[in-house]
């Protein structure tokens, strides 16, 4: 086991309040780290900035380090590169996040184009190859099927294809399963999960969905206001939540609320 | 299904043209003044009016003339005209010659600029480019055709002597001075358009960048430049093309209007004269055929639509 | 009969027409021509429409007739080597030049002068002057070169009618399709027709008289003044007759390339009136109207101050004019007085109708302004020339027009029935038989000063004003008409001056 | 956001206000006619008497151009009544139920350049107030129509509808106290979007010659006729040239202000 992510007092300012403060966790290759906490809490935020695609206008301090890379500092040019290579990406909401005007072999394909300098055939054979892996057979979906020809668990395929395109070290899903039912979610966590035995890719999951979180994780983060309150192996957090926040999920949770956030909504005042 | 639905609009469309038809067969015989009396000047005798309106079939009944119209337009049989005696088809071919190079240097510099400017504001947005960007295009879309024809005309014809102010020379006397007949009234008609396309572009293109599927894209590894002209323009250009398609009889429009500033013996010219004229033949085949045109072309932008959307595609059928 | 329509001037202010740019423009040995035009015509057959236009491009350049009329309206042969009247008037024989062809290559013979002539005066005849030709009684051919013409009546005009365009002699193999294609015996055949924007004459290579010496001419057709001046300061254009706008003269001021010439034609502006029914039936009222407008501010107005008070119809050009006191001046007050006088109450309601002409239009709106003054309330109410010509002129259906007829020597329609302004004079009818009747030159004047001045005391429409013509045209070039005795503006012995 | 909108709708209302309070006074003065006529005083220059000189008639050119502006609004504003009431009224009956016929007719519209019933309509009247105003109607009509039936849509598949129907309400009740309240603040914007379009329409229409009959001023019309003067008397272009892109760029700025205000408070609302 080597560590691959370093994430060292990350704290991000959006234009008119603070967002982050002090997050600071290591990730390890193989290992599923989930982030966990209420919405609001800023766990998005740290994806995107694990991505660098926050907005304009946000500041990052601190320091995020993939492997030897220092990601804080990257230039736009760098990042490309990172992204969607190195560092794959699935976000939560399958419905929206595919481009609705391409097919779904092209948008997987444009993971190769951008990376690698495979022929257009080659391509062609690797993205069949890839959709067959996220469990789409040819049989059930064409290449040439638009999105909204496919169902919300066929589209989360595909984004985790795209994801998965170049065998990135390091994965971030952002509660990208959380849409889907039970058996599909299963699947989908099984196919990730291999990967990261067979290949060592890491996976950095946020997810609010405590169960989910129990059963794939290796490590949890509870944040909480835009800070981490907790964080252990998931066993450790899971069975002695040291923090009263920590606690109070847990018991929401048991009582199989977990979706109900614990505090009123905040109204959001960010800029539109 | 999908074969439907490719069907279903042009048959809708089909009927559009008939009750348009019916439109203007109707406005075309409520005009006053005898387009005989016109044809045959001021001392015609009773007698010989009597025998050009048999020879003009203006004895018979509405209805037969209607039909009679209408078959012969679909056999592409355009009349003659009353003013000039000679074919209305050769009569509006000739006026295509310019009419026809304008519209299309017109759209195609008006959807070129609009779609440029509009993508440019979109991705500096926000900054005093955007704002003054788009403070112009207001000021631009709020000028009138025809006064924009005659600043035009003023400044780069009278004063500057850069372009012809006005007329055709034709293309028979090669392509560069046909262009620069027609330059300043592309312009003209262009920027009222080229100012609406390119601020609806911008609300298009703002909207589509904040989806998620930009995210995605740039998740993937696509640049901020990549994403923004292979992911977003392309979604972004859809409702333009839409916007297109409605605001294409408001180009013609402007055609009209800009012909006749600039002297361009095109079929708006054309029009206006016959209008004037009583030019029944003239007036009726060349509005059928503008309307009908329009419809067809309002056709193919929604087959374009439709390829560039494929979701409208399942929705129809 | 004696009836003579009228041409309507063009100078319109209308819907932009074009032109070609870039003729060749060698230095030295120019043989082109390019004319630009205010109207277009609706065909090129003069005997099938009365269009000003139609002369402008055809007369003496494509269509002859046995007479013609020179620049200063003088009468002149054209295709008749001379002719004879007999004493009683009512014979004329001509005889024809040898040797003349129609583009078409017909051979010009009496025959041909027969059908043209005959043919304009059958009652289904479209041409202009119909009743002109109906008066002809027959025509015999003693040969081929010999006409002889008998008149159902004297007719002292007879000749004169003649040298009109739509007397023009026509070949019987071509006329159908003079609209389009027009074939005559003139230095010039019809080259080509982009309808909207320009035609153009070539040189008749057989041409029977004086080879002229242009190769070809281009009239293009540009209403708007504007562009009309924009395209000779860049000398697309050699010249424009009637230039269409007296504000844009002075861009030519100075111009050491082109050159303002003014010169004459018949224009006599009018306001007409509706002599047929109320309130203008009333000697009183049209008085009164005629009190109730300043024409010298008029003039100022619409010509720049560049033009001569009409008190009847005719202009001063005319051999015939007479110069008559301004019989009924501007005297509001007085107008006011008869006006009440007439019964005619403060607050009454006219419509003023106009057609798109630039002077109509101006003229229109002073002159309501000015009745309004007097208690009249003026409703302004603009038409196409389709409908011009149908209600007011065709039918006689209106209030009051502005319109200025343009054609020489027209008093007569005064005493045409039914003419649209509905005129009734027995004194001037008795003047006018007389006039037909005579054939003596002073006599005649005579008559005509009397006629005028019969018509300045009726007032039967408000003389308006008439107004020099300008042609703006490039200053090597000689031989083109400057003034306009007759609607044209033939082009053979038009040249270029080194 | 609220800050630019806010602009936006001062710059708009300074823009009309300038051209629209001085006319509406000279207008209640003149009645909208033409200022009196003056031979000897053609072209003269700018002075006390004449501000902006006056035109080839001697006419004050102030005066002329401000009546003519007024005259253009007015018909400009009854055209966008009349399409307004029309269009919404077809709106919400082809919201309510498939109504093709209706927006059948509303593609014809689009697809009859608005020039072109102009001049079938003016040629057909004759040139008239009237006519013009009904053209510019007619062709404002199935935007309107379309705009109507689609914000009308919006509101009538919202939870409450169904309730209110369920509580046996017609659906002339429902669209009188629901989803017209509703959709008026859009009619409000899309009329003064609209009255931008028109101005520029009458211009147009007048300037070619199918608009209202002189005597009474109208902006394009002024333009045409002035238009030779462009070299001798640049001021008789300029000024109605400037009056008419005020109007038509205030109408259009007061009416994006209006919406970006309306969606500030529609967002402030909302969340």
């Amino acid at each position: 086991m080597r560590s691959l992510l370093h994430v060292l007092n990350l704290s991000v300012q959006s234009p008119n309040r603070p967002i982050l403060h002090d997050v600071s966790f290591t990730l390890e290759s193989g290992q599923v780290l989930a982030i966990t906490g209420e919405s609001g809490s800023g766990k998005s935020t740290l994806a995107l900035s694990l991505t660098g695609l926050l907005p304009p206008g946000f500041q990052t301090n601190g320091s995020i380090r993939l492997e030897k890379t220092e990601l804080s500092t990257l230039s736009e040019r760098d990042w490309c590169q990172i992204r969607g290579k190195r560092l794959g990406m699935v976000f939560q909401e399958p419905m929206t996040a595919l481009n609705p005007t391409r097919r779904i072999g092209t948008q997987i394909g444009d993971t190769f184009r951008l990376h690698t300098t495979l022929s257009r055939r080659e391509i062609d054979t690797e993205t069949r190859t890839l959709m067959e892996q996220v469990g789409l057979s040819e049989a059930d979906v064409s290449k040439r099927a638009y999105p909204h020809q496919l169902s919300g668990g066929q589209r989360q395929r595909v984004l985790l294809a795209m994801a998965l395109a170049c065998q990135p070290e390091l994965l971030i899903a952002d509660e990208f399963s959380t849409a889907l039912d039970a058996r599909t979610q299963a699947a989908m966590m099984a196919l990730v999960t291999r990967r990261c035995e067979t290949q060592g890719m890491a996976v950095l999951m946020i997810s609010h969905d405590l169960g989910l979180v129990r059963r794939h994780a290796d490590h949890v983060l509870v944040m909480k206001d835009g800070a981490c309150v907790e964080q252990g192996t998931t066993a450790s957090v899971f069975n002695a939540p040291r923090h009263p926040y920590t606690q109070a999920l847990l018991t929401m949770s048991l009582h199989g609320a977990a979706r109900t956030p614990l505090t009123p909504l905040p109204v959001f005042t960010a800029p539109l | 299904m999908t074969g439907m639905a490719v069907f279903r609009i042009p048959l809708e469309r089909l009927l559009l043209l008939v009750v348009a038809s019916l439109v203007i067969f109707a406005a075309m015989n409520l005009l006053p003044g005898d387009p005989a009396a016109v044809m045959l000047g001021l001392d015609a005798s009773p007698e010989s009016l009597a025998a050009l309106h048999q020879k003009l079939g203006l004895e018979s009944s509405p209805p037969a003339r209607y039909l009679h119209w209408i078959s012969a337009f679909i056999r592409g049989d355009l009349g003659r005209s009353y003013i000039y005696d000679v074919p209305v088809r050769s009569l509006i071919g000739e006026r295509l010659q310019s009419s026809l190079p304008l519209i299309l240097l017109a759209m195609l510099l008006s959807l070129g600029t609009g779609i440029t400017l509009g993508v440019m504001a979109a991705a500096k947005r926000g900054t005093l480019l955007d704002t003054s960007l788009m403070g112009f295009l207001q000021l631009f879309k709020s000028i009138p055709d025809f006064l924009l024809a005659m600043m035009m005309t003023f400044l780069f014809s009278l004063t500057l002597h850069w372009l012809p102010s006005s007329g055709f020379p034709g293309w028979h006397d090669g392509i560069l001075p046909a262009l620069r007949a027609l330059t300043l009234p592309a312009i003209a008609l262009a920027i009222p358009q080229a100012a609406i396309t390119a601020r609806f572009m911008r609300s298009s293109l703002i909207e589509t960048l904040s989806q998620d599927f930009i995210c995605t894209a740039r998740a993937q590894g696509y640049s901020r430049r990549g994403v923004l002209w292979h992911i977003a323009v392309p979604n972004a250009l859809i409702p333009v093309l839409t916007l297109t398609g409605i605001q294409l009889p408001v180009l013609v429009t402007g055609t009209i209007i800009v012909e006749s500033v600039f002297s361009l013996p095109g079929c708006g010219k054309l029009l206006l004269e016959a209008v004037n004229q009583r030019d029944i033949p003239v007036v009726q085949n060349l509005v059928m055929l503008i309307v009908a045109s329009v419809i067809v072309l309002n056709i193919v932008m929604t087959i374009l639509i439709r390829w560039f959307d494929p979701r409208l595609e399942t929705d129809l059928s | 009969m004696k009836t003579v329509p009228i041409l309507l001037t063009v100078l319109a202010v209308g819907f932009p027409v074009s032109h070609i740019p870039g003729t060749a423009r060698a230095a030295d040995t120019r043989d082109t021509l390019s004319i630009g035009l205010a109207i277009e015509p609706p065909g090129l057959d003069p005997t099938r429409g009365s269009s000003e236009a139609i002369g402008m491009v055809t007369y003496g350049n494509i269509y002859e007739g046995l007479m013609r009329l020179d620049e200063q309206g003088a009468l002149k042969p054209l295709l008749a080597q001379e002719w004879h009247i007999s004493p009683d008037g009512l014979i004329y024989d001509f005889t024809l030049h040898d040797g003349v062809h129609f583009h078409d290559s017909t051979l010009l013979t009496c025959d041909s002068v027969k059908f043209s002539l005959l043919r304009a005066g059958t009652t289904d005849s479209t041409n202009p002057h119909r009743t002109v030709f109906s008066q002809i009684a027959n025509i015999s051919c003693p040969d081929s070169l010999h006409v002889s013409i008998r008149l159902q009546h004297p007719y002292g005009s007879f000749l004169y009618q003649l040298a009109w365009n739509d007397a023009a002699i026509l070949s019987p193999t071509s006329v159908t399709q003079n609209i389009s294609h027009p074939i005559g015996t003139g230095p010039f055949v019809f080259g080509e027709w982009r309808r909207g924007d320009h035609l153009t004459l070539t040189r008749n290579p057989d041409y029977w008289g004086a080879r002229p010496t242009l190769q070809s001419v281009t009239f293009r057709f540009m209403p708007d003044p504007l562009s009309a001046s924009n395209a000779l300061l860049a000398g697309e254009l050699d010249a424009y007759p009637s230039f269409p706008s007296r504000e844009i003269l002075s861009r030519f001021a100075g111009n050491t390339q082109l050159q303002v010439v003014r010169g004459s034609f018949p224009f006599k502006a009018i306001l007409a009136l509706n002599n047929a029914q109320r309130p203008f039936s009333d000697f009183r009222v049209r008085q009164a109207i005629a009190q109730a407008i300043d024409r010298k501010a008029l003039i100022q107005a619409v010509a720049d101050g560049d033009g001569t008070l009409l008190q009847s119809h005719m202009a001063p050009d005319d051999p015939d004019y007479a110069a008559l006191p301004d019989r009924y001046p501007y005297d509001p007050d007085h107008a006011r007085a008869l006006l009440k006088e007439a019964g005619v109450a403060p607050g009454t309601h006219l419509t003023l109708t106009f057609p798109p002409i630039g002077y109509a239009r101006d003229s229109s709106e002073l002159i309501a302004a000015y009745l309004e003054q007097v208690g009249l309330i003026v409703t302004l109410q603009p038409v196409e020339w389709p409908t011009w010509l149908g209600q007011v002129y065709g039918q006689g259906q209106f209030d009051m027009t502005v319109i200025a007829h343009t054609e020489p020597h027209d008093i007569a329609i005064y005493d045409r029935t039914p003419v649209y302004f509905h005129y009734h004079s027995p004194v001037f009818h008795g003047l006018v038989e007389q006039y037909e009747a005579t054939a003596d030159k002073v006599r005649r004047h005579q008559l005509s000063a009397q006629m005028q001045e019969q018509l300045a005391q009726d007032e039967p429409n408000v003389f308006l004003f008439a107004i020099p013509r300008e042609t703006v045209m490039n200053r090597r070039l000689k031989g083109l008409w400057t003034n306009q005795p007759i609607a044209g503006c033939p082009v053979a012995g038009v040249s270029w001056a080194p | 956001m609220t800050a630019r909108s806010n602009r936006t709708l001062r710059v708009g209302s300074i823009l009309l206000g300038i051209v629209l309070l001085p006319a509406t006074v000279i207008t209640l003065f003149n009645g909208g006619h033409a200022p009196p006529i003056d031979v000897l005083h053609r072209y003269a220059p700018p002075s006390p008497l004449h501000p902006l000189g006056t035109d080839p008639f001697g006419r004050d050119l102030m005066v002329h151009v401000l009546t003519g502006a007024f005259n253009s609004v007015t018909i400009a504003a009854i055209s966008v009544c009349l399409a307004t009431i029309v269009g919404t009224a077809l709106g919400l009956i082809a919201a309510a139920r498939p109504a093709r016929t209706i927006m059948g007719l509303a593609d014809l519209g689009l697809a009859f350049p608005p020039v072109l019933i102009a001049a079938l309509f003016v040629t057909a009247l004759g040139a008239s107030a009237t006519g013009e105003t009904l053209a510019i109607a007619l062709f404002g009509l199935p935007a309107q129509i379309r705009i109507t039936r689609q914000a009308a849509r919006s509101i009538l598949i919202q939870d409450y509808i169904a309730a209110s129907r369920l509580a046996g309400r017609g659906p002339f009740y429902i669209m009188r106290r629901h989803v017209l309240p509703n959709i008026l603040p859009l009619l409000t914007i899309q009329a003064t979007s609209s009255l931008a379009l028109a101005i520029l329409s009458d211009a147009g229409l007048s300037y070619l010659g199918l608009g209202a009959p002189p005597p009474r001023p109208d902006l394009g019309r002024a333009l045409a006729s002035y238009q030779i003067h462009i070299f001798d008397h640049p001021l008789l272009v300029a000024i109605p040239g400037i009056t008419i892109i005020f109007l038509v760029l205030g109408f259009n700025m007061f009416g994006d202000g209006l919406r970006d205000a309306l969606d500030a408070a529609y967002e402030e609302h909302t969340l």
